[in-house]
């Protein structure tokens, strides 16, 4: 058994390590009073439409970033090999975002690629895939519909053939930056289907007629779903990602080395918190031995989610299924961080209830982060059935 | 043992239970929709109710009697009981409208701002920056000294909650002695400064009040320690109150969204997670009821009540947390938007959990209550 | 509204608080060491069995007490007036249990009769039911059967019709003290019936052919639980307590007002720990400022299920459905109960869990009470099904 | 990073295993079953493994070479790394057997008595009561002074939980110094008293060890702070490892009985209540071990891993006492039955949670870390 890092995955989180101590330290004071729209992963879509020159003045700064992380070999780390990344494991994955997450500066590296799109086959490829890879492309993901849930039976918008296309009729609810974003993934069933089978995946430009972003709904996250229209948009079969009717595998299936990131981003959120506690402390502002019993728990859990997230991601570079490992860093990531920030918060006062406070930002964006892409309930489903299938076989060491 | 409200109670309560429904939700949904169909960039701007809107509703709670609820008769207010408040308070915090007859701090009735103050032209907050922490009196910072006619103050700056008052109620400490008296303090007055409004997350802002040197005149102190206890212990049933409401709402919304909403061929009502916390959510709203029930009677009896509202506010304002999280969580998706309440509520109850006593210090004052009895 | 007890629950409150402070008080170094037998009801029916000196000792010294307690009036508290009780209130039996509490003296008042057997009629009332009150005869209840728990249609004990009589055959399950007991009360179903239709409920003697106790088995909490056998068991139709088919009806209800005494019990084993707590912290073996924190939620969470305990009292005197009451005290006095205790343990360290320490005993007897009567998954059934039939209503203000 | 198993490691495990199996689990139900068909008045007696079977038990322990395993080969043990320990460990805590093989302290290589301990003729016992509290130095209360030839020791009552051991490790410190001294003592020598021996609530008992004015020559001396600090981390691993094994039995009994269980015409495994308990347990048995193992790959590796083993051991048995609840929860009335090994786990559990250092204790030890780091 070994525990450190490889050599290869040693030398990118020295690289990141370094990277954010030269450049992003720096700049922790600056993105102090950022909106929320510059945490998590997607600022980019909505924030540079924006005129506003406060907000250009952050879209400056995470673009001069992006480029320097660029320069220092940092940016294409998950991309495939025969895409021109690096395709490195889970587990640098994880290393290079738990260095990254050491700063409140939210830049992420490498431009948001959806898990599902490098299932994009032949020419698919040039449209939509590389040019999300390269940052020229945003897409959204349509599944979940009005008054729905996870459930895909309950899916109701429809793909009829017809002659070499497809006709979609439907709504969708939730997809982030629809509103800003290049093209939709969007699910639909063939007419006649029912649960997941008929289920199938397109990939439709904004634009396209027959498709509407009818809105995008304000949230306590800064977060900003909208929802989708479409009505007789037809779609080519060219545009089908995967294939006909596999709709469900396919979104099922997790396509490169993102899947554990949850876990460390948690982590890093909720470290930050207690940071700022320890500055209270250090400062005199807070009493440690008030603080210690429940500062420590917290700290002891942290180390625990860490040790989880490393495991999983090890795993499934292992090539096995992690799908219970995915749905365990889930839900243990995102319910420690509520945890963690409403005590925080408890500690710090009112004071840092202030909209622009790091606590106050950690405070809204973890509750959304219960629910999105996944909620607590639906990763207990998941872990349980793996659990009564396998038993505790699946728990065993290897 | 009689544990069925008044007859006179019950009226109270049924008032505030019709206004509530008639003039609030019906207005609540679209107060909380969204304006325009695609948001700017940036972050959400903070709701506030019309002016306008505001002032006539206000109107309607004077008609129904619903005005400077504690202030006795004579001083032109409602003379009702803590027990009728907590009722009253109960209600309106069933909507995330931001709207509720405006709480008159008792003391107001000293001073001769009184009649303005019921008159709804002058606006009064409290101070009590130092005192949300504890609850008790342990944090008072401000400091006053007499002087010939009158007082001096002098205050490092604490953080108010309603900075666009007209007055405000500071508890301060006489220099070198631990002697606390309240005063009142005219936004105007010289020495006097309010800065640094910013926006909370919750939808209201904070600002800096701080005291150079500020004369006052006699009649400007308004009350002494056992006058701040009994208006934090009135504040903190006022915050339990509106807990309760909140949480009401949460259980009744997610009670019906539950039965309706069918995922996997199911209604969620039918799945033992979502049930567990919807049973658990009823069972803290039922002990912070009788516990904020409890704490208003013994206010009316005379009886000591300062720990039992310390108490009370803890875990309604918890419970209403609680409720909203739980809320949020069955509502899934819909649950964090802006349209539906629940989010409004958590934020709300995050920031009332802050205030007039945290967690923490309440517990340990139960617990010195508890070894040296 | 008013919060105050009525003056006759005062007086009666006032009378047990005046003999807990003569009687028991002085008495409690002596049970310090008395077996756990000794705490909850039923100690009399097995510990008189015992030649053990010790236990005499115990026996004694409770029997002593009883009498004390009936030359003060204080012994038919909840029985019916028309068998010759004082038939007080529920709010009253709440209002004794909450003095008598106090001291970890175990005694209880009154000799316990089963909550159905007040179903008595005609001359079961003196064969079985005043017996049971006078303290001459004791009872055990025979529903559970091995292999199943709660639910009623599980039940495959049968009663054969057969003249004026049935004959049981089948097994019982975790049946207290049947060892000893003079009857039991057992549930068996009518041949050809399913669910809770055809469950009727027998008072059968020890001794009648046919019915054996096989087995008392050993519990983490010192309550002893039997194993029964009905092999052609025959008993006469006079015998069948309440109605024929109406034996899950009869289970159901509760009658008399002991209903709620275990929120209160649970209250006053909760208090005893935190006073032991006290009692280290003023001899300075334990730091009032480490502990303060949870101490103090811990206090305050009694005094909530207080408030709820004597509020379902209160509803039940009113004479309204209290089922979902019951399941909420029995809920949530026997959980606070567990963590109030393993706190107490983790604070006072291992010289607490010697098998004497109250602590100790606490513990012991906790784990129990979060299955017996109910499990605590039962009563949150129990909860939501209130919950989602009357909705929030029920929880109304009257 | 390589999360599998050397070859060596898993062979010492499934070795491990197939004890446990063939010679443990295959024991258990008699070993639990109750003797007589009525019980006696008054508490259930302590229960224990018959001495012959014990004796049988451990020869064959020793034939398959899992004997004195912390020790180094060369003074007859085993030499079995950190890893290696917790996996055999882990094994054995599936069990309610109360059998393992005897953990030797390792500074007993140093003394004269090591041939005599690792030929199970003489047993060892820790005599660690004040470091039980914090699992660190702060409570040590023994104290010694140098004298010619030797100590001499002094000690008032300290707790000791294996109290028929025929040699104890104490640790004590230098009479007006900060120097710690580990020292040997044999059970039988002048000034050394064991009294007051009693019974837990786990099958074990407790007794108090005193000293007065006890005289020991120079070679009883054993080890320094460093020594003692080692040896705490040791027994935190062997605690964590031992819950590893309890977790994991209860998860898998829970499991299974929750599949054949039937009630209202559904299997106890279709119902959320009893998934969601399962699930949070499988989540703490994981976490639990790779905490563990990590603090023993550490250990192995000469890196610093006393602060790990605390993690560890705070954390698994927290997580063995929540299985055994667990277990005991979903088994029902027969949960809390003596014949099932649920209750016996959840009593052990308890005791194991608050030795070498409780939960309170480890957490603020945590936190000055996180504060100073």
């Amino acid at each position: 058994m070994d525990f450190r890092l490889s050599p290869e995955e040693e030398s990118l989180r020295v690289k990141v390590e370094r990277f954010v101590r030269e450049e992003l330290i720096a700049l922790e004071p600056d993105f102090e009073r950022a909106p929320d729209i510059f945490m998590g992963s997607r600022w980019k879509s909505r924030a540079k439409l924006s005129s506003d020159p406060e907000i250009k003045r952050y879209t400056d700064l995470m673009e001069g970033l992006e480029k320097k992380a660029e320069e220092r070999g940092l940016w294409y780390l998950d991309v495939p090999k025969k895409h021109g990344g690096l395709e490195v494991s889970n587990v640098a994955m994880i290393a290079a975002t738990e260095e990254l997450e050491k700063t409140s500066v939210p830049l992420e590296l490498g431009n948001h690629v959806s898990n599902i799109l490098y299932a994009c086959q032949g020419e698919q490829i040039e449209r939509f895939l590389l040019p999300c890879i390269r940052g020229e492309k945003t897409a959204c993901f349509g599944l979940t519909e009005p008054g729905a849930g996870s459930d895909p039976s309950m899916l109701t918008t429809t793909a009829t053939p017809d002659g070499n296309s497809f006709v979609l009729n439907g709504s969708k609810m939730f997809p982030t930056f629809a509103d800003v974003a290049d093209f939709v993934q969007v699910f639909a069933r063939l007419p006649g289907t029912q649960g997941h089978k008929g289920m199938t995946c397109f990939l439709v430009e904004t634009g396209t007629p027959g498709y509407r972003v009818t809105r995008s709904i304000e949230t306590i996250a800064g977060t900003e779903p909208c929802e989708l229209v479409f009505e007789n948009c037809r779609v080519p079969k060219e545009q089908v990602l995967g294939e006909v009717g596999k709709g469900w595998a396919l979104n099922q299936s997790w396509l490169g080395s993102r899947r554990f990131l949850v876990g460390m981003r948690c982590h890093g959120e909720a470290k930050r918190a207690l940071y700022f506690l320890r500055s209270l402390i250090k400062g005199g502002l807070a009493e440690f031995d008030k603080l210690s019993s429940t500062l420590g728990a917290f700290v002891g859990e942290l180390e625990a989610l860490r040790s989880l997230t490393y495991f999983s991601a090890w795993k499934a570079d292992q090539g096995l299924d992690v799908r219970s490992e995915a749905a365990s860093v889930k839900l243990f990531g995102t319910e420690l961080l509520h945890k963690v920030v409403d005590f925080a918060l408890e500690v710090a006062g009112p004071s840092a209830y202030r909209k622009v406070h790091q606590l106050a930002r950690i405070f809204r964006h973890s509750r959304s982060t219960r629910i999105v892409e996944g909620t607590t309930q639906i990763q207990h489903h998941i872990i349980q059935r793996t659990l009564f299938r396998e038993g505790t076989a699946y728990l065993e060491l290897m | 043992m009689d544990l069925k409200l008044s007859d006179e109670d019950k009226l109270v309560q049924r008032t505030a239970a019709r206004f509530v429904e008639r003039e609030l939700l019906q207005l609540e949904g679209s107060f909380l929709k969204q304006t325009k169909p695609f948001l700017p960039p940036g972050d959400p701007s903070r709701r506030g109710l019309d002016a306008h809107l505001r002032e006539t509703l206000r109107e309607k709670l004077k008609k129904i009697g619903f005005w400077a609820l504690e202030l006795p008769e004579e001083a032109g207010g409602g003379g009702l009981s803590h027990t009728a408040c907590v009722l009253i308070y109960r209600e309106f915090g069933r909507t995330a409208l931001p709207f509720e007859p405006p709480s008159i701090p008792f003391v107001v009735k000293k001073s001769k701002f009184v009649e303005r103050v019921v008159a709804g032209e002058l606006s009064v907050a409290l101070a009590f920056d130092e005192t949300h922490k504890t609850g008790d009196l342990s944090e008072v910072g401000a400091r006053y000294r007499k002087q010939p006619r009158g007082y001096c103050l002098n205050s490092s700056p604490v953080d108010v909650l309603n900075p666009s008052a007209d007055i405000f109620i500071l508890p301060a400490r006489e220099e070198g002695l631990d002697k606390i008296g309240l005063f009142l303090l005219e936004k105007a007055m010289p020495g006097l400064v309010i800065d640094g409004e910013e926006d909370l997350t919750a939808d209201q802002t904070v600002a800096r009040l701080s005291l150079t040197e500020c004369a006052l005149d006699n009649d400007r102190i308004v009350g002494n320690e056992e006058d701040l206890c009994r208006l934090i212990a009135t504040e903190q049933l006022h915050l339990a109150a509106r807990s309760l409401g909140m949480g009401r709402r949460c259980l009744e919304d997610s009670l019906e969204h539950a039965r309706n909403r069918v995922t996997f061929g199911r209604p969620l009502s039918a799945r033992q997670a979502i049930q567990w916390m919807l049973v658990d959510l009823s069972l803290k709203l039922r002990t912070s009821t009788w516990l904020t029930l409890q704490a208003a009677w013994q206010a009316d009896q005379g009886l000591p009540y300062f720990h039992s509202a310390a108490l009370a506010k803890k875990c309604a304002t918890r419970m209403a947390f609680d409720a909203a999280d739980t809320a949020i969580q069955i509502h899934g998706g819909y649950g964090v938007c802006k349209e539906f309440p629940f989010e409004s509520f958590y934020r709300d109850a995050r920031l009332m959990r802050l205030l007039n006593g945290r967690e923490d210090e309440i517990n340990k004052k139960i617990a010195a209550q508890f070894v040296n009895q």
